[in-house]
C-alpha cells in the first residue's frame, strides 16, 4: 500500500473501486464452485496481483469483475455500485493477443474513446499520449501484425487506458511472452502505475512477477477458490522500483519469493494429494 | 450367341426391344437394352462400341451422321401420329404470327426440326422466329412461366403448356401430316462398321423387333405391360404415347425406303387410327412433289441435311444413300417376313388415361377407339 | 499469513464477512434477449431449435405450394404429395435398390478420389519440389466442369457404372487433392524435425509422423466434400440412367413429376447428411486422440 | 565476464579461436535428392517447375491423343487441334461474347450468394440461438443438387440470365454459408470480450469486430468456392443455350466436337485461374494487414 | 562445472560431446549473420544455458547442433565426429508441444526406440523407466491431449531419453508453460540431470531459469550473434538445487540475478539504439 496511509478506520469498504462480496461462482449447475465465497476490495492507485495454483479461480474471479461473468450468489461492486456487465470503467488486458489486426496502432488506441463518443481532435490526443506512455509512438501507423508481441500487448494497454478506466484489469497479461519481453513489460507497468495511479488487478502464475509489480499479493487456493492469504508487501516499504534488479537486491526480497514459492509448493503438494 | 446392346431414350415406341428381351425372341443374340437420355450421350456410346443400334429421330441421326458418327438407318421404328404437338400462347394462330416469337425446342432434334420446315413451309426464313434451346420438360416450364411463345414438344409435355393462360393447340404430327412424308418419325440406326462386320446379327436383330411389334401389336394390354415394366413406367403412359405413334410394319419399312413389296404409311394406315382433317396441307411442297410417295425416306434425309446445315447443325452434306442402308430389310422382306409380320393394328387403340381426355390436346380427333 | 486475513489499509477498520462466513445471496444476472452475444444452450435446447428451424423450411414450402396458381401446381407440389411420392417410390417401385446403387457408385467414386488424392496430398505435402510441380496444375484442375467430360467418358467407356463413378470421381478429386494437402502442410514442422533428430528416415517421417499427425484433418476435408459428391450424383446418373436415384429423377423429369423429382432431392439430402454422421462417427472412433 | 572468454574447464587448458579469431572454413553440407524433407526455392525455381507440371500434363495429353485409334481420334484430339478450335472460336465465332456473358453470370450469381450467405453467416456465427436454429437445416441444403431445380427454375423465371444466375447460386450459396460460418466462429473470443468492455454494444461488436476480424478468412473462402461456381457454369448455361462458354459448349457437345468442348473447358479453366489470382490481389488489398 | 574437475588440461575440446568450431551462420545468401564465428564446448554431465536477447541466435546455434541446419563456415562436432545431419545421439526438445499426438504416453516414449530397432521388451522397460523419471508413469495409457502441457513436455523429454542421447538439447522448452508449471519443470530437468548425468543445452530468455538450471551460461549479444560472456556459476560451489527456493536464499544468488539482468539490460539498450 504505497501512499495512502491516512484515516484508515474512516474508509468504508464498500465505496471503494472495487468491492467483491461474499462472491461464490459456481459452475455445471452447481456441481462445482469456482469461487467459494470470496470477499475483498482493491483501492486506488494500488496494484493487487493475484497468484495461486492453477484452475484456483483467479480467473473467474477477474471476468466477474469486468462483468464478463456473474456471481452465483454475493456481488461485486464498483465505486459502490453493483456491476450488472461489462463497461468501460473497466478495462482488461488478456493473456491472448487483443490488439484488433485490422486497426493500426493509434487506431487502437483511439477504438475505445471512439466507440463511446469522444469527439476525434481530443481522442487523437489522448491516444497519442497513451503511446508514448506505452513507447509506442513511434508506430502508430503499424498494424499489430509488425509489432512484436510485447508491443501488441502493448498496444492492448494503451488501448484500455483510452477508455480512462477506473480499474485496470489484467488477466496474466505477460504469460505469452518471452522472459525478457516479459520483464520490459512489467516495468512499464509499474511506471502506468506511477503515472496514472489507476486501481490494476493483475493476475498471474509468476511470482516473482506478482513481487516486482504488486504493492499487495492475494493468493488464493484451488478447490474451492478461496483467499489462503492477503499480503501487503511491507519489504516494499511502500516503494516501487522502476528497474526489476534494484527489487531483486533489496533486502527482504529473496525471503518473499521463498516464502511464496513454499505457499505455491504446500497447495501443489495438496492438489497432488487430492488426485 | 452374340452380345448386341442397344440404346432408347425412355420413350414407349422405341421400347419393343423389352418383348424381345421378354419372350426371347432374337436366337443367338444377348440382347442388351441400355436407357441414354440425351442425343450426345447415344452418339458417344455408339461411337465407344458400348452399342451397336439405337433408336433415335430420322433428323438426329442425320445431324449425328453430318457430324462423323459412322452409322446408318437400317429401319423406321415408328411414326409420330398425334404425340408432338406446336403448342402457342394467345394471339398466334398459324405461321403467318410466328415472326418474331420465340419457340422452345431441343437443338438438333426433331421439334426443332419440324418448326424450321414449318417455317420454310410458309415462306419464312428459319430465324423468323427464335430457338431457345431447352429440353422437352424445361421447354413446358418455360412455356407456362411466359418466356417463350411457343412450345413445339410431346405429350406429356404439352398436356403441361396447354395449362398456361390462352395458350392453344396450334397444330399436331396428326394435323399436320407428317407422317406422309415422314417427318416426324423415329428410326433404327447402327453403326456402320457394326453392320458391315455382321449381316446376320443385324438381320435377326431386325427380325426379332418386327416379331416383337407384330406380337405387340396384336396383344396390346400384354405388351403395354411388358413396356411398362421395361421403362418403370405407369402402363397408362404408354398407352398414352401409343396413342400418339404408329409403330411401323416391315411392309411400312419398305414403303419408306421404296423398295418393292412395300407402301408407304400413308397409303396403309393402321386399322382404327383416327384421321387427319381432309382440309389440312401436306408437304409435298417442299419436295416439289406430292405429299404422299412411296420412297419418301430418301428426299427426306436430303431436306433434313440441307436445313440442318443451314442452321449449323449439320457438320456436312451426307447423300441419303451413304445414310439409309435398306439392306437388312430387303433381307429380310426375301425372306418372306413382311407377310409373316403383317399386322396393322393400332397400339392405341387401348382407352387413354383420363387425366389425358382432353378436348382441347386432340383437337377433336379424339377419341378415336376402335 | 493466517488463512482468514482479509488485508489491505481500506478494510483495516471494519469488519468484513470473510470466507467461513455467511454466503452471499443469490446474484440475479440481467435478462438476455435473442440474440444476445453470449449464450450456451443445453442438447436438448439444441435439438428443438433445430427441429423448428427445418419445420420452418417445410411450412414455407408447404405455404409456397399452396398458393401457387393452378397451371403450375406440378411444378411445385406440396409436402404430402412429395412424402406420398417417396412412399410409394419405396413401396411399389423398388426404390430402395436404386438408392442402394446410388450409394455403392458415390462411395466408389469417393474410394477412388481418396486412393487418388491421400497420395498425392501426402506426396505433395511432405516434398517442396512435388508440390511446387505438380501443385500448380492440379489446382488449376478443379476448374474444370465435370459435368463436360459426360460426352468424352462415354466414347470411352459407354453409358456404364465406370462412366459414373469417373464422372463422380472427377467431381470431387481434385478438391479432395487441394484440401488435403492444405491438412498435410498444416502439420506442425516440429513434429517432423523432433523425428528427424530421433533417427527417423523419410519413410518413417511421412508414414509415421506426417500421415498420422494430418489423419483427423484429412478426414474432416473428405467429409466435407462428400457434399459435393451428392450434387454430382443427378449428373452422373443421367448417363445411361438404368438404376440410381438420379435415373429414377430423370425419368420422372420425362413425365414432369416433379413430386418424384422432389422426393429423389430430399432423399439425397437425407443419404448426404447421414453419411456426413457417419463419417463423423468414424472420425470418433479412428482417432480417439484428436480434440 | 570479459568479451572474449570461452570459458569451460575442458577447455581451460587449452588455446581456442575466439570471435575475433579467423572464420571457419565453408562448410559444405550434404546433398539432398529430389525428393527432399526440406527444400526452400526462389520464385525462379518455383515457377519453372509449375510451368514443368503443366508441360508434363499437355506433353501426356498431347501423346495419349496421337496413340489413340483412329475410329476415336475424334474424340480425344491433340492439343494443337483444341488450340485451333479455341483460335476458330475467337476469330470466326465471337466466342468473346460468349465469354463475357458467362462470367456476367458467374460473377453476379456470387455476389448475390455472397450478399445471401455473408448476413446469414454473420449473424449466425454471432448468434448462438440464431445458428442453432438455422444452422442445421442449412447445413443440410448443400446436399441438394442444384441441377434438379432447373425445371422449378424455368417454371418460375424461364430460361432467362435469372434462371441461370439462380442455378449458379444455389450451387454455392450453401457451401458458402457453411465455409464462412466457420470463418466468423473462428473469430476468437477474446476479441469479442475486449471489445465489451471497452463498451461495445451488440452492433458495434457484430460490425466493428467480428465483420473485420472474420474478413480475411471470409475472403479466402468466398475464393476456395468460386472454383465449384465455375463447375456450375456447364450445366446453368445448358438452360436455354443462347449465349455463354456452357451453351457454346452444349452445342458441341450434340454434335460430338470434343475439341471445342475442350477449348470449353480449357477456357473455363483460365477464367477460373484468373478470377482466383484476381480474389488474390484483392485480398492483399482489402486486408494489408492480415498475414 | 559440477564435479568433473580433474586434470583439465588433458582435454582435447574437440573431442567433447560438442565442440562448436567457429561457426558463421548466413542467412539471405549471406546478407545477413545470424551467428558469428563462434567457437564453444559443452562437457558431460554439464547443463549449458544458452541465453541472450531475442534473435541473437540462440535456437540457429542449437539447431546447428542438432543437425537440423548447417553451419555456413565451421562445423560442428560430436565427440570428435562433424555433425551432417540430425541424429538419434542428439535428443531435441521444442518449445511447441511435439508430443504425438496420435500416441499415447508410453508409445511416445517407445517412439525413439522403436525407430531405432530396440527389441519390444527392452523397448518398454526403459520406457517406463524414463516415465517415471518425468513422474508420467501413471498416465502411461493417457494421450497427449488430455494432458496439461508441462505433461505434454515432460512426455517429449522422455521421448528424447529413449533414444538414449548423448546430448540433449532443448529450445525454450518451458517458454510456453505457465510460471507455475515452469518451475516445477526446472527442477524437474535438475533432477533428470542428477540421474542420467548427459549434456544438455538449455536455450532460454529467462535468467532466474538459467540460473537456477544450469552448470554455466552463455550470453550471445545479437546482430551478430557472439559470445558475450561464458559464466561458469561459481556462486553454486558446484552444488545443485533440487527446489528453487534453496537456491532463491542462496548467498550469491540475488546478484548474479542482477548482474545478468544488467547484462540484458545493456543488450537491449543497444539494440534500442540501433534501431
Ligand atoms: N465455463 C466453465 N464451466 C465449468 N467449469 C469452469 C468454467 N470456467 C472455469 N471453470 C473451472 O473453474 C475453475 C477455475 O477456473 P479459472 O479459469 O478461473 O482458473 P485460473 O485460476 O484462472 O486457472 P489458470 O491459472 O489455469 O488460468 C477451474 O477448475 C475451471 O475448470
Ligand atoms: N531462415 C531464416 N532466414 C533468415 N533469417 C533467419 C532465419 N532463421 C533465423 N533468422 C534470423 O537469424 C537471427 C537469429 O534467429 P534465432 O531464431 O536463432 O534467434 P533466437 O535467439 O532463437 O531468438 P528468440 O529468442 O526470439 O527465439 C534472427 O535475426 C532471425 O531473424
Ligand atoms: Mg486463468
Ligand atoms: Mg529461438
Amino acid at each position: 500500500m504505497t501512499d495512502t496511509d491516512e484515516t484508515q478506520t474512516a474508509v468504508d469498504a464498500s465505496k471503494l473501486p472495487i468491492y467483491v462480496d461474499c462472491v461464490t461462482k459456481q459452475y455445471l449447475g452447481g456441481a462445482f464452485t469456482a469461487i467459494d465465497n470470496v470477499t475483498c476490495a482493491m483501492e486506488e492507485n494500488q496494484i493487487t496481483a493475484i497468484i495461486g495454483p492453477s484452475g484456483c479461480g483467479k480467473t473467474t474471479l477477474l471476468r466477474q469483475i469486468a462483468g464478463l461473468e456473474y456471481p452465483s450468489y454475493g456481488r461485486i461492486l464498483r465505486d459502490g455500485e453493483v456491476i450488472h456487465g461489462p463497461g468501460p470503467d473497466r478495462g482488461m488486458v488478456f493473456q491472448t493477443y487483443t490488439a484488433f489486426p485490422w486497426l493500426t496502432t493509434l487506431q487502437n488506441a483511439e477504438y475505445a474513446m471512439k466507440i463511446n463518443g469522444v469527439p476525434a481532435a481530443e481522442r487523437r490526443e489522448r491516444a497519442m499520449e497513451h503511446l508514448r506512455l506505452v513507447h509506442l509512438d513511434g508506430f502508430k501507423d503499424y498494424y499489430p501484425n509488425s509489432l512484436s508481441g510485447g508491443m501488441r500487448q502493448r498496444v492492448a494497454i494503451a488501448r484500455a487506458l483510452g477508455q480512462d478506466p477506473r480499474v485496470l484489469l489484467m488477466d496474466e497479461p505477460f504469460g505469452a511472452l518471452d522472459a525478457q519481453v516479459r520483464w520490459e513489460m512489467e516495468e512499464l507497468t509499474v511506471e502506468i502505475e506511477e503515472r496514472t495511479r489507476k486501481t490494476i488487478i493483475l493476475v498471474t502464475h509468476d511470482i516473482q512477477q506478482a513481487i516486482y509489480v504488486a504493492d499487495r499479493i492475494i493468493f488464493l487456493t484451488r478447490n474451492p477458490g478461496r483467499i489462503k492469504a492477503d499480503m501487503k508487501l511491507e519489504f516494499k516499504e511502500g516503494r516501487r522500483f522502476l528497474k526489476k534488479e534494484e527489487l531483486i537486491t533489496h533486502p527482504g526480497y529473496a525471503e518473499t519469493e521463498a516464502q511464496l514459492y513454499g505457499m505455491m509448493r504446500e497447495e501443489i503438494e495438496k492438489i497432488r494429494g487430492g488426485e | 450367341a452374340t452380345d448386341v446392346s442397344v440404346a432408347i431414350i425412355s420413350f414407349s415406341p422405341y421400347a419393343p426391344w423389352y418383348i424381345v428381351q421378354e419372350k426371347d425372341l432374337a436366337k443367338d443374340i444377348d440382347l442388351d437394352v441400355r436407357i441414354i437420355e440425351g442425343i450426345a450421350a447415344k452418339n458417344a456410346a455408339l461411337q465407344s462400341g458400348t452399342i451397336q443400334c439405337m433408336n433415335n429421330t430420322l433428323d438426329s441421326i442425320v445431324s449425328a451422321k453430318s457430324n462423323g458418327v459412322p452409322m446408318q438407318v437400317v429401319a423406321f421404328s415408328n411414326m409420330s401420329y398425334g404425340l408432338d404437338k406446336m403448342t402457342a400462347r394467345k394471339g398466334i394462330n398459324g405461321p403467318e404470327d410466328f415472326k418474331g416469337t420465340s419457340y422452345g425446342a431441343d437443338l438438333g432434334f426433331l421439334n426443332h426440326m419440324w418448326m424450321l420446315l414449318t417455317l420454310e413451309r410458309a415462306g419464312l426464313s428459319y430465324d423468323a422466329a427464335d430457338l431457345v434451346v431447352l429440353l422437352p420438360q424445361e421447354s413446358a416450364a418455360a412455356f407456362l412461366q411466359g418466356a417463350i411463345d411457343i412450345d413445339v414438344n410431346y405429350l406429356p409435355f404439352a398436356a403441361q403448356s396447354l395449362k398456361r393462360e390462352g395458350a392453344h393447340v396450334l397444330k399436331s404430327s396428326l394435323t399436320d401430316r407428317t407422317w406422309e412424308r415422314g417427318l416426324i418419325g423415329d428410326v433404327i440406326a447402327c453403326h456402320e462398321g457394326w453392320l458391315n462386320d455382321n449381316p446376320t446379327v443385324a438381320k435377326e436383330l431386325l427380325r426379332a423387333w418386327f416379331e416383337a411389334v407384330d406380337w405387340w401389336k396384336e396383344n396390346p394390354e400384354e405388351g403395354n405391360r411388358i413396356v411398362a415394366e421395361g421403362l418403370g413406367w405407369d402402363e397408362g403412359d404408354v398407352r398414352l404415347n401409343q396413342h400418339g405413334a404408329v409403330q411401323l410394319n416391315l411392309k411400312q419399312n419398305l414403303g419408306a425406303f421404296g423398295l418393292e413389296g412395300g407402301e408407304a404409311l400413308c397409303k396403309n394406315l393402321p386399322e382404327g387410327a383416327p384421321k387427319a382433317p381432309a382440309d389440312s396441307q401436306g408437304w409435298g411442297s417442299l419436295f416439289n412433289g406430292e405429299d404422299c410417295v412411296n420412297g419418301y425416306a430418301g428426299p427426306t434425309w436430303d431436306l433434313f441435311n440441307k436445313v440442318y446445315s443451314k442452321v449449323d447443325v449439320a457438320g456436312s452434306i451426307i447423300p441419303a444413300e451413304e445414310g439409309l442402308n435398306s439392306d437388312v430389310v430387303a433381307a429380310l422382306r426375301d425372306d418372306g417376313v413382311h407377310e409373316a409380320y403383317s399386322s396393322n393394328k393400332w397400339i392405341g387403340r387401348l382407352e387413354l388415361p383420363e387425366k389425358y381426355q382432353v378436348e382441347e390436346l386432340w383437337q377433336g380427333i379424339y377419341p378415336a377407339g376402335e | 499469513m493466517s488463512d482468514t486475513v482479509v488485508s489491505g489499509p481500506a478494510l483495516a477498520g471494519r469488519e468484513v464477512r470473510h470466507e467461513d462466513g455467511p454466503r452471499g445471496a443469490p446474484f440475479t444476472p440481467p435478462k438476455q434477449g435473442f440474440l444476445a452475444l453470449k449464450s450456451h444452450y443445453s442438447r436438448k435446447t439444441l435439438g428443438t431449435l433445430a427441429l423448428l428451424g427445418a419445420l420452418s423450411l417445410f411450412l414455407a414450402w408447404e405455404i409456397g405450394a399452396h398458393s401457387v396458381p393452378e397451371a403450375k401446381e406440378k411444378f411445385f407440389p406440396a409436402v404430402e404429395q412429395v412424402l406420398a411420392a417417396l412412399f410409394q417410390l419405396f413401396a411399389e417401385k423398388e426404390f430402395i435398390y436404386d438408392v442402394g446403387m446410388s450409394c455403392l457408385r458415390i462411395y466408389l467414386a469417393y474410394i477412388v478420389a481418396m486412393s487418388v488424392a491421400l497420395p498425392l496430398a501426402i506426396g505433395m505435402g511432405s516434398f517442396e519440389n512435388l508440390r511446387a510441380t505438380l501443385n500448380p496444375t492440379l489446382s488449376a484442375l478443379r476448374y474444370l466442369p465435370a459435368a463436360s467430360f459426360i460426352p468424352l467418358l462415354l466414347v470411352w467407356f459407354g453409358p456404364t457404372d465406370t462412366s459414373k463413378v469417373l464422372l463422380l470421381f472427377l467431381g470431387v478429386v481434385w478438391f479432395l487433392v487441394a484440401g488435403m494437402l492444405a491438412d498435410v502442410r498444416s502439420v506442425s514442422h516440429e513434429l517432423v524435425e523432433s523425428a528427424l533428430t530421433m533417427g527417423a528416415r523419410r519413410k518413417t517421417v511421412v508414414f509415421n509422423v506426417i500421415l498420422p499427425a494430418a489423419g483427423p484433418q484429412l478426414m474432416t476435408s473428405a467429409r466435407d466434400l462428400t457434399a459435393v459428391a451428392w450434387t454430382y450424383l443427378v449428373i452422373a446418373e443421367v448417363i445411361g440412367a438404368q438404376s440410381g436415384i438420379g435415373a429414377v429423377m430423370m425419368r420422372a423429369g420425362r413425365f414432369l413429376n416433379v413430386d418424384v423429382i422432389i422426393a429423389g432431392i430430399l432423399t439425397i439430402g437425407i443419404l448426404g447428411v447421414l453419411t456426413d454422421t457417419v463419417f463423423r462417427l468414424g472420425h470418433r472412433m479412428l482417432f480417439p486422440w484428436a480434440r
